[in-house]
This record gives structure tokens, C-alpha cells and sequence, in this order.
């Protein structure tokens, strides 16, 4: 085990995994995890959460997922390469280890010009692959990055990236797979699928390659709320295609969020039986309380204990 | 501020007949003749007389004015006079500047006073300027008796032939593997008997067997430079094989490209192009009928549906119109918006047309097409009897429609202007300097153009201006000498930054960088003399002398000769 | 080359408030090339600066020159006596002529009139384009001839991020995406290989400027 | 020049603008007494400098007379003048001085009394506007 974490044990013992997200509060409002938390506890394996996510300010991911662990929940902290150097970094992942945290996903982190501080300055120091190389070499050679140093106590860290298939160019996406898993990572969490036929070309080239034998890949999905949140992501969300016909599914349904969670069960399902798919990362944003209901209808319940 | 060291300014005052003679009192010439450097003030009734003007500047060589300032008219009265009598006393005809009190005062100041005042200070100004004249020489050179001739088809053919009849040698380049062009399909000329194929192969032959006419086929023009009266032509054979050859002018006659109509029912074999109509009405016994030997009865020819400009589509729509009444009996119907019979004796023809039975259907909304029995079904509403408030929808069978093919710029196009340094606008056909008056010369000089690369014309006409390119290159030519004076823009290479601005604005690409500065600015000395510095240029026979350069320059390093920064200084008051 | 800009001229007349006289210089350079800091410059900036002084009743003279290389001291050096005649300078060069009329002359405020902006290409008459930012050790032989550190907005080395859609960055749809260009390139020329090699962090603090002014020393060429 | 007429320095091309002027004076049409002529070969001849320059040698307007755009034998030497009078523009907004001060206007060479209104309307906002603050 290189972690021992709740995660790591369902996706080596073959079961089908289930993360959850949470966007830690843009202060320091503790009741926020809490209640957010709340919402997931039961339905998932572990749960993201996420480094101010679109470069807005929010309480930092090692906090937040050290609250979650004081609340016997298991967290993914994320943690992006824009705003730290690698000093930071590693200092970082020296503390939450410390704190418990056992998995981590190692990110670029979207472009300080889409948050609220856009005047801020970008580190780029690393970049999520080098990110990648430099936890795997603290955790499997036991030194800091390029260094002789050795690390004082050993880290056990669950080492997860993203994968984007729907960003261009698209042959490249594979390739850049290739390149994290060649870097060190265990997981994979992909951006949310819409595009289905896409995402199984991609996993079509992902298996050409014997790709999904060397990591676990979960598959991303996001439930739509309404048509116009469908095109707006469309539309604004870089990385994101959302095709025709399901926006159009939406527009035409009476009940647009059942419909959206229908959607969502729909893909879960077909997921399941995809080869080389090992979980999904459903990414409720700003919908946590209608988790329980996704992963039910899904047949996701109950989750496992493993030991 | 530089102004030469020495300035005796002699001033001519002319009354022009008395239009300015409630100015020229005696106090203000009085006033003339106290301002700084002036020596002398002559005054005279009409200086617009060139024999009065050459008289008065002949006295100039006698006293030691060194430049001239005339207070009177319009500079454009005088400068005419001046360039040419200057040299003759022994004066640069450079060296004047004229204050025009007449329309720019005396005529629009309806105060006296004002006008006084106001012409006492254009006299003072002009004069002031006039410190800040320098001498313009003139330059020539012999020009070669050789041109260049890009594109082997009727136009260049043309062109070629003229100019070798006027005893120029020419060079005809042709990326083809023989000449001859689009109006090999050509069958009839409109407006005279001969057979377009007999009378074309005899030009063929006649160019071929010029001894003034060097042909060139199957190459491909790749560079180009130099400057009127000797470029030179950078081409490669199919071979990869490179060669220069030189010309003192050029007459560009690349064509355009056609693009057929072929889309949904146009791809069906009975909708023809003018050209596949001209080449069945060659033979002019052969009996006109389909593939499978039934006579063709009925013709239909389209306009307005492709082309914008329908000159050529009428002229040809009309010239087989005719032949295929009168030759082959067939009903012929011109199913058209408009017809245009702007060509020399079109309109005689196409009354005669009509007057032989052929129908002209004018339409709004572009006919529908259908096959019925293999024939062509055609619906159109006529509009031309609109005005008296009837309307007809008909409908029409016939065995042959005539579709016009698309007339495009070549595609080639950008990269020959590219090659040429000449402007492309957007439609993409090659730009001439003037389109009212001088149709057939490029913008940059000894460049002419001809036929449809500038635009496409009906043959007749083309070959009108294929020949006018001839005589404006023969023009150039034949004078042996290529005299101009140097009132262009010079660029000190000391102070020139190689920013590339000047070549990038020119428009007349009149500026090359090259290495040709005679040292390096970074070091003195310790290089030898062949060390070159890139530094721009101004070839003073491409130059036409607008200053656009000038004000583009940002380091200053631009003069424009006949109109330097210090002159608009001094007038400016600066 | 080097590529600046003017900065406002109500933001330069700010700071030269308490000087009745002054010298502005050009450089005959990077500067004039981008049309901001040669001698037709110059002449813009003085006449702009005369014009707002006389309006506010406060004259200005200003002395005019134009450097042949304002980076360089003997070039500087010549400025020396119109520098005695003047109570500040104000230079128009890049901010490495700006310091070097401050190094040489020791004793007399020097200000900069233009904002430095970028080692730049000139696309087309008038447009300058970013493409260097002089990170200290090249990478451009591992990406197709095309900079990830000055076009990438988030300087990344290992291909794209997710952003990349349809060849345009993320952040705007005008700025192609600096990776995408790469894969292109690479493509075109038979190298899609190097796109899969893995290329370690950068040492920026050894090999860039963040250890405070980077020195190229030729022993050869030292006196 | 002793005259309450506003002064307004006119660059005209010569294959517009300064024909067109002659014609105005053929045609006896009363012009502003304050208007200076500067003769160019192409309004593209005329620099930001010289826009500059004439403002502070005191004019109180500075109008380009230009041949119609797309009819330039320069090709863009009109639109050149207009560009670099934006620049100039950019300039003036910052050192405080109206922006109707410097204009640009295209002209036919035929166009005799349209350049007579053009110039006598420029006189009339002169007038309004007030004498240049940099006099």
C-alpha cells in the first residue's frame, strides 16, 4: 500500500470507487465544510476538495480537509501549481501528510485572469506533471525534488492527477496521460463527460496503449441543473463540450433537474460497464444534498468498508 | 535648422493682368523688398506667359540671386515654366517657391485691409522658406530596348507582337508549355468576319517567328527586381533550373481564372458552358445536334446568374445567338436581368438579333430549372412587360442551356504581386495606378498590366489595351534615356535604424535595404571598406516622391527632397 | 527586440513638475524600431510637453538628442555637456538606456518616458508580439522553434492544459494557445516524439533572474 | 498677423486639397482670413511632428485636407494622416487641448466650395472653441 488510504484499498481490491467535491467556504465559516460534508457522508468513498478552485479565495485545501478528517470523513486534497513554488509545495505535502491526509491530486490549476484577484501573480514554478514527479519522488525515493535531502519520516500518499479528453489537441490528451502515469500517478479523475462519444474514443486510445492496466481511472460527471446551465458551460467553461442533444433533452424536459440527474445515472451507468473505468468523481457543484439521490438511483449503494 | 550659407533671394512680383493690383501697391513692394535676403524685386503684368517668364529669369543670371521666390498665382501656373527655364539661367529649377496671394488672398479676402496684411504675411513666410531650398539635380540613364512580356496568352501574344513591331526585343514568359490562352475556345469575333481560330493561329505564328520575340515556356516567374529601365526577372524552369532575364519594362497579361458552374442540376450534361457552345459553332457546316444525333432545336442562354459585370456573357450570349438563327435554325431564347451592349457596335447587333426572331426574357427572380424528358424545363416570371401591368410566368424546354462560368481573379495573383511589389485589393486582380486614367500602368513604375489580370474584358476590348500597354512600354523605350530629377526622398543610411517601416509603407516600392552603407556606425574604423551595413534606400526611379516615408521614418532619416522638414518648419513659423 | 511603449504623458508631466529644464534622449535602437524612442519621438514628446507646460503657465525647455545606443556608456558619455546645462533627464530608451544615463551621470534625476515592455517580434508594420522572456536557458530545440515560457500564459512545459480549445487559450479566444502551436510545429516537422518526453522544473533560480542581475563574462574580450 | 480670425493651418495635397483650394479662390469664395496653406504632395506626407508643431507655434486649428479614402495615388497616404492624427489626438487629450482642434477632411480635387465651407465651418468652431491655450 502506498497510502493505506479508503480510496487506494477499494480501487486495488477491483471495487467500483465513488468521490465526491467540496468547495471549502471563501472565509473561514467552519458550519460550510460541515454542512457540505454532511450531505456526502455515506454516498462516497472520499471526497476533493478543492484548491481555490477557478482562482477564487477560499479556505485553503489542507484545511479543510484536515476538518474533514477530524470528521471521520476521507479527504482528496487538491492542490494546484499556480500559487505555490516548490518550496511551498513540499513544505505543503510535508504538513498534510502530517495532518493525515492521505490522498492528493496534483493540478495546474485554471489561470489567475477567471477569479477574483486577477491582478495576482502566477508561480508556474512547477507544472502539474512536474508536480506529479516531484510527490513520487518524496514518497518512493524519500528525498525533496532534484535533491540528495532526504525526508525526515516517511509520506504515504495516494497520488491522483486530472486527465482533460475533451481539450485539443485531441490526440495529445493520451500522450499527456502517458506522461503522468510515467511521472508516478495512481488515480486519475477526468474532467466531467458529456461528450460520451468522445470520452470513448479517448478510452479506446487510453486501452490501445495499456493504459488503463497502470492507473485508475474515475470518470468525471456533473449533473446539469437546467438547459441554460448546460449552454452557459457550453459556451464559457474552457475544456467542456456539451453536445446538442442533451442540452436539448434538457430544454424540452418539464422538470429540468430531475431530468439533469437522470442524465447524470444514465452516464454513471454506462460508465460502469466501460472497460479500464474504475469509479466516478461526481462533482455536484453546489448540489451536494442531491448526492445521495444520484448514487442510489446510480446502484452505488451502500458503499463498501474495506480493511 | 539648416539653411545655406549664402541666400540672395530675388523676387518676381507678377500682377497677373491686373488681378492683384489693389495689393501690389507701392508699399508692399517696398515691404517685399526689405524682407531678410531679398536682393532684387522685378514685377511684370503676366508672368503665365512663358516668353515674359524666360525673360525675366534671364536677367537673373546676371545679378547674384541664387534662388527665386515669385509672389503672384497659383504655383501651378509657374512650375511648369520654371522647371524648364531654370536650367537655362544657369538657376536649379529647384530653387523657387511661389506665394500665391492671388487665390489664396486677393480672392477671398473681401477686406482690404485684411488682404493686406494677410498678403504681407505670405510673402514674409515664403520667403522665410525659401532659406531652406537646395538644389535637386536631375539624373538618366540609358534605357535597355528590352521588355518583358508574363503570360502567353492573347494579351501578352498582343502585346508582344506590338512591341516587337516597334523594334523592341521582347521576352514572353509563360508558365504553360505553349502560348495561346482561353481564346483558343473562341470561335467567332462579334464584331468583324474572320474566324477567331485562323485569325489567332496567324498571331501565334507571327509571335513565334518574330526575331525581335524570345519566347519562354514552361517557367515560373520567382523574383523580380531592379527598377525601370533595367529589372530583372528571376525564373525557373521545370527543371529547377534558375536564369535571369533583363527588361526595362514590363507588361503583365496573366488572365484570370473561371470557375464552371457544375453544382445540383448544372452538373447535367444539357447546361453548357459558353465556351463548349463556342467550340460547336467552329464548324461552322457541321449540323448542330446531341449525343445521340437529334438536331438541337432549342437554345437558352442564362445571364446575371454567376457574374457580377455581364459584358462579356452578353456580347458572347449575343454573337450565338445570332449564329445559331441563322446558321442552324434553332429558337434561341436570352433569359437574362439585364443585357449590356456597352461594346463598340453591340447595340447594332443585338437590335439585329431581335429583329431575327431571337427572344430576350427579362427576370427579378433567378428561373427554376427542372428535366422533364431529358429536356431542360426552365420557369421564369418575365418582368419587362411589367410596366404595362402585365406578367407573364412561362415556361420554356429546351435541348441546350448556356451557363456562364464564374469569372475569379487567379488564383496566382497574390503571390505575382507579392513578387512585383504591387498592390493586390481585396477582389484580388492586380491594381493599376489610376482606374480613370492610367488603366494599363502598375503602381510602381515601368509595370503595365493588361487584359483580364486587371480585370476580364470581351477579347475585342482586351486586345485594345493589350496594345495600349504596348505603346506606353514602347513610349518609355524608345526615348533611349530615362531622364528624371531626383525631387524624391533620400535616406541618410547613418541615421536609418533598419526598422523596415519605409519599405513596409512605400507605395510604389521604391525602397529596398540593402547593404550599401559605407560603414558601420558601431565602430570607426578598423573594417574594411566592403563592410556593410544594412541601411534602406531609396531608388530614385521608382520614387514618386509623396513623402509617405517621410512621415513614417522614426528616426528622421528621411529627407524628401523638394519638400523638407525645415521648409514646413519655416512655414509654420517654427 | 526590445519592445516599449510611451507612458501617458500626463503621468511623465507629473514628474517632471518641479524642472524648468530639462534633456530628453532617444535611443537610436530597439526603441526607434518600435516607433516609441527615436529621434521623431523625441520631437513629439518635447512639442507635447512644451505645449502642456506653456498652457499651465510653467514653461519647459527642453534640450533634444538622440542616442545611437543608449545601453552603451561611451554613446551616453556625449550627452555629458547638454546634461550640465539641465536640471533632469528624461529618456525614452528602454529601461537599460534609462539606467545607464544614471549610472554614468551621477548627480542629476533621471526619468523614464517609456513603460519597457517585452522582447518582441514585429508581425506586421506596427504590431509587436511577445516572444522571449529571456528565462535563461532555452527550450525552444524541444519545442518546435515555439516559446511555452513567453506564450504559454501559465508557462507550462509539458503540453497543454485542459483549456486548450480549438487552438485558443482559455483565457481568451484571441491568444492561440502557445501549445497547440508546438504540436503543430512539431508535427510539421517529424518531432510529435518530443511531445511525450517528460521535461523537468526549470531552474529558474540558477539560470533566470531571480538572483538578481544575471552577468555574461567573456574572458576573451575583457581588456 | 493683427486679426481676431482664428488661425488655422490647412495641409493640403496637392492632388486634392490644394486644388481644390485654387478653385475656391477662382471662384471668388470668401475664406477665413486666419487660414495658412501648407502645400503637400500627400496628406501621408504629413507627419505627427508637423500636427504637433503646428498647434504650438500657436495655431489655433490644424485641418488635413485629404483626398476621398480608397482614392489615395499614395494607396493609403490619407489614411496614414488619419491614423497618425489619432495618435496626435491620444496626445492632446492628455495635455489638455480639444480634440476639434485637428481634423482631417477628404476632399475631390473639384470639391472648390466644399473646401471653402469646410474651412469657414472649422473657423466658426474655432471661434466658439476660443483661442489656443498654448498661444
Amino acid at each position: 500500500m502506498k497510502s493505506g488510504s479508503n480510496l487506494e484499498k477499494i480501487l486495488e481490491k477491483g471495487l467500483f470507487a465513488v468521490t465526491g467535491e467540496l468547495g471549502p467556504p471563501k472565509g473561514n465559516d467552519i458550519s460550510v465544510v460541515e454542512k457540505k460534508a454532511e450531505f456526502l457522508r455515506g454516498y462516497v468513498d472520499a471526497v476533493n476538495i478543492t484548491d481555490n478552485q477557478t482562482a477564487i479565495v477560499r479556505m485553503s485545501s489542507i484545511a479543510a480537509s484536515s476538518l474533514l478528517i477530524q470528521r471521520d470523513l476521507e479527504p482528496v486534497m487538491q492542490m494546484v501549481t499556480r500559487d505555490r513554488n516548490r518550496i511551498a509545495i513540499q513544505s505543503d505535502i510535508f504538513g498534510a501528510t502530517a495532518l493525515g491526509i492521505r490522498n492528493m491530486l496534483c493540478l495546474t490549476g485554471d489561470h489567475q485572469s477567471f477569479g477574483n484577484q486577477i491582478d495576482s501573480k502566477n508561480v508556474h514554478d512547477l507544472d502539474s506533471i512536474q508536480l506529479i514527479d516531484c510527490v513520487r519522488t518524496m514518497r518512493d525515493e524519500g528525498t525533496i525534488l532534484g535533491g540528495e535531502e532526504e525526508v525526515e519520516g516517511q509520506l504515504r500518499i495516494f497520488i491522483g492527477a486530472a486527465a482533460n479528453p475533451f481539450g485539443d489537441p485531441f490526440e495529445f490528451r493520451v500522450i499527456r496521460l502517458a506522461k503522468k502515469i510515467h511521472a508516478g500517478v495512481d488515480f486519475i479523475q477526468t474532467q466531467c463527460i458529456y461528450d460520451m462519444n468522445r470520452f470513448k474514443e479517448w478510452m479506446q486510445m487510453v486501452r490501445d496503449q495499456g493504459l488503463h492496466e497502470k492507473v485508475h481511472i474515475m470518470a468525471g460527471v456533473t449533473p446539469l441543473k437546467s438547459a441554460g446551465m448546460a449552454r452557459y458551460m457550453n459556451k464559457n467553461v474552457s475544456g467542456i463540450t456539451i453536445p446538442g442533444e442533451l442540452i436539448d433533452r434538457m430544454a424540452k424536459a418539464p422538470k429540468p433537474a430531475e431530468e439533469g440527474i437522470k442524465i447524470c445515472v444514465e452516464q454513471i451507468e454506462e460508465l460502469k460497464e466501460m472497460e479500464g473505468i474504475h469509479g466516478v468523481h461526481i462533482m455536484a457543484i453546489e448540489w451536494e444534498h442531491k448526492m445521495g439521490q444520484i448514487t442510489e438511483e446510480a446502484g452505488l449503494l451502500p458503499r463498501p468498508t474495506v480493511s | 535648422m539648416r539653411s545655406s550659407d549664402v541666400c540672395h533671394i530675388a523676387v518676381f512680383v507678377d500682377q497677373c493682368k491686373g488681378a492683384l493690383s489693389h495689393l501690389l501697391d507701392e508699399e508692399m513692394i517696398q515691404y517685399i523688398s526689405g524682407l531678410p535676403h531679398v536682393v532684387s524685386c522685378s514685377q511684370d503684368e503676366d508672368l503665365s506667359s512663358s516668353q515674359r517668364f524666360e525673360k525675366l529669369t534671364r536677367r537673373l543670371s546676371r545679378g547674384r540671386a541664387d534662388r527665386v521666390v515669385i509672389v503672384g498665382g497659383s504655383p501651378r501656373v509657374y512650375e511648369g515654366s520654371f522647371r524648364r527655364v531654370g536650367v537655362t539661367a544657369s538657376l536649379n529649377p529647384y530653387m523657387f517657391l511661389v506665394a500665391n496671394i492671388r487665390e489664396q488672398v486677393a480672392w477671398v479676402t473681401p477686406d482690404a485691409e485684411k488682404a493686406k496684411d494677410k498678403a504681407k504675411a505670405v510673402v514674409a513666410k515664403t520667403v522665410q522658406a525659401a532659406r531652406s531650398l537646395t538644389p535637386i539635380e536631375q539624373e538618366k540613364f540609358e534605357i535597355l530596348k528590352e521588355a518583358v512580356v508574363i503570360g502567353g496568352g492573347v494579351v501578352g501574344i498582343r502585346a508582344a507582337s506590338a512591341l516587337a513591331d516597334a523594334n523592341i526585343r521582347v521576352t514572353l514568359l509563360t508558365r504553360a508549355k505553349d502560348i495561346g490562352g482561353k481564346a483558343i475556345q473562341l470561335s467567332h469575333f462579334y464584331d468583324r468576319p474572320d474566324e477567331v481560330s485562323s485569325w489567332f493561329a496567324k498571331q501565334v505564328e507571327g509571335v513565334k517567328k518574330h526575331p525581335n520575340v524570345k519566347l519562354e515556356t514552361s517557367v515560373e516567374l520567382k523574383g523580380f527586381e531592379g527598377h525601370l529601365g533595367n529589372y530583372r526577372f528571376h525564373i525557373e524552369d521545370l527543371l529547377g533550373r534558375r536564369r535571369v532575364v533583363k527588361g526595362a519594362a514590363v507588361v503583365l497579361a496573366t488572365g484570370y481564372d473561371v470557375v464552371p458552374n457544375t453544382e445540383g442540376i448544372f452538373g447535367h450534361k444539357r447546361f453548357i458552358s459558353p465556351p463548349q457552345m463556342e467550340a460547336m459553332l467552329q464548324d461552322v457546316g457541321k449540323p448542330l445536334v446531341d449525343e445521340k444525333g437529334k438536331p438541337i432545336q432549342t437554345v437558352t442562354f442564362i445571364l446575371d446568374l454567376v457574374n457580377q459585370t455581364i459584358k462579356i456573357d452578353s456580347a458572347n450570349a449575343v454573337k450565338n445567338a445570332m449564329l445559331l438563327r441563322k446558321d442552324h435554325g434553332c429558337t434561341v431564347y436570352v433569359v437574362c436581368r439585364d443585357v449590356k451592349v456597352s461594346l463598340d457596335g453591340m447595340e447594332k447587333q443585338y437590335r439585329k438579333t431581335r429583329e431575327m426572331g431571337v427572344i430576350f426574357i427579362k427576370y427579378d427572380d433567378p428561373p427554376k430549372f427542372s428535366l422533364v424528358n431529358g429536356q431542360i424545363n426552365l420557369e421564369v416570371k418575365e418582368v419587362s412587360t411589367q410596366m404595362r401591368g402585365e406578367e407573364y410566368n412561362l415556361s420554356i424546354l429546351s435541348d441546350l442551356v448556356v451557363v456562364s462560368e464564374e469569372f475569379v481573379a487567379s488564383k496566382d495573383n497574390p503571390l505575382l504581386a507579392d513578387i512585383l511589389g504591387i498592390p493586390l485589393p481585396k477582389e484580388g486582380y492586380l491594381m493599376e495606378d489610376n482606374p480613370q486614367f492610367t488603366q494599363i500602368r502598375a503602381n510602381r513604375r515601368g509595370v503595365f498590366m493588361a487584359g483580364g489580370c486587371r480585370y476580364p474584358q470581351p477579347l475585342e476590348e482586351t486586345l485594345v489595351e493589350a496594345e495600349a500597354a504596348a505603346s506606353g512600354v514602347t513610349e518609355l523605350l524608345s526615348r533611349g534615356m530615362y531622364v528624371y530629377d531626383l525631387a524624391v526622398a533620400e535616406i541618410d543610411p547613418a541615421k536609418c535604424a533598419a526598422c523596415l517601416t519605409c519599405p513596409r509603407v512605400c507605395p510604389h516600392s521604391a525602397i529596398v535595404v540593402e547593404g550599401y552603407a559605407e560603414k558601420n556606425i558601431y565602430v570607426t574604423g578598423g573594417y574594411e571598406k566592403e563592410f556593410k551595413w544594412r541601411a534602406a534606400r531609396v531608388l530614385p526611379t521608382q520614387c514618386y516622391g509623396c513623402g509617405v516615408c517621410v512621415g513614417s521614418c522614426p528616426t528622421k532619416a528621411i529627407t524628401l527632397k523638394h519638400l523638407t522638414d525645415t521648409e514646413i518648419s519655416l512655414r509654420l513659423g517654427g | 527586440m526590445i519592445k516599449v511603449e510611451q507612458k501617458p504623458v500626463d503621468e511623465i508631466l507629473d514628474f517632471l513638475e518641479p524642472y524648468n529644464k530639462i534633456l530628453l534622449v532617444g535611443c537610436n535602437a530597439c526603441v526607434a524600431v518600435c516607433h516609441a524612442g527615436g529621434e521623431k519621438e523625441v520631437g513629439i514628446l518635447a512639442a507635447a510637453l512644451r505645449m502642456a507646460r506653456k498652457k499651465l503657465g510653467h514653461k519647459l525647455e527642453i534640450l533634444e538628442d538622440c542616442s545611437t545606443r543608449q545601453c552603451e556608456p561611451e554613446f551616453v558619455e556625449e550627452l555629458r555637456e547638454k546634461v550640465k546645462s539641465v536640471e533632469a533627464v528624461l529618456s525614452i530608451a528602454c529601461g537599460v538606456g534609462v539606467q545607464t544615463v544614471a549610472g554614468r551621470f551621477s548627480d542629476i534625476a533621471v526619468y523614464p518616458g517609456v513603460n519597457t515592455q517585452f522582447m518582441g517580434e514585429t508581425t506586421e508594420l506596427g504590431v509587436w508580439v511577445e516572444r522571449c522572456q529571456a528565462c535563461g536557458n532555452c527550450v525552444l530545440h524541444l519545442t518546435g522553434g515555439i516559446c511555452p515560457v513567453a506564450r504559454c500564459a501559465k508557462q507550462l512545459l509539458n503540453g497543454p492544459c485542459g483549456g486548450s480549445q480549438e487552438g485558443s487559450c482559455e483565457i481568451d479566444k484571441e491568444i492561440p494557445c502557445a501549445w497547440q502551436q508546438i504540436h503543430d510545429r512539431l508535427k510539421a516537422i517529424g518531432q510529435l516524439d518530443r511531445m511525450a518526453q517528460f521535461i523537468p522544473a526549470k531552474k529558474w533560480g540558477r539560470e533566470s533572474r531571480d538572483r538578481g542581475p544575471r552577468t555574461i563574462v567573456r574572458e576573451d574580450l575583457k581588456p | 498677423m493683427e486679426s481676431s480670425s482664428p488661425r488655422i493651418v490647412a495641409f493640403c495635397c496637392d492632388r486634392s486639397g490644394y486644388v481644390a483650394a485654387d478653385m475656391a479662390g477662382q471662384l471668388g469664395m470668401a475664406l477665413p482670413v486666419g487660414l495658412e496653406i501648407i502645400r503637400v504632395p500627400c496628406a501621408g506626407r504629413i507627419d505627427a511632428l508637423h500636427m504637433l508643431q503646428a498647434l504650438e507655434n500657436g495655431a489655433d486649428g490644424v485641418l488635413i485636407v485629404a483626398c476621398h479614402e480608397e482614392n489615395c495615388q499614395s494607396l493609403t497616404g490619407n489614411l496614414r494622416a488619419k491614423a497618425r492624427m489619432g495618435y496626435v489626438h491620444g496626445i492632446m487629450e492628455k495635455i489638455g487641448l480639444e480634440k476639434e482642434r485637428l481634423e482631417i477632411c477628404n476632399l475631390a480635387s473639384n470639391d472648390g466650395a466644399k473646401f471653402a465651407e469646410t474651412v469657414r465651418k472649422k473657423s466658426e468652431d474655432l471661434e466658439r472653441l476660443g483661442p489656443s491655450p498654448i498661444k
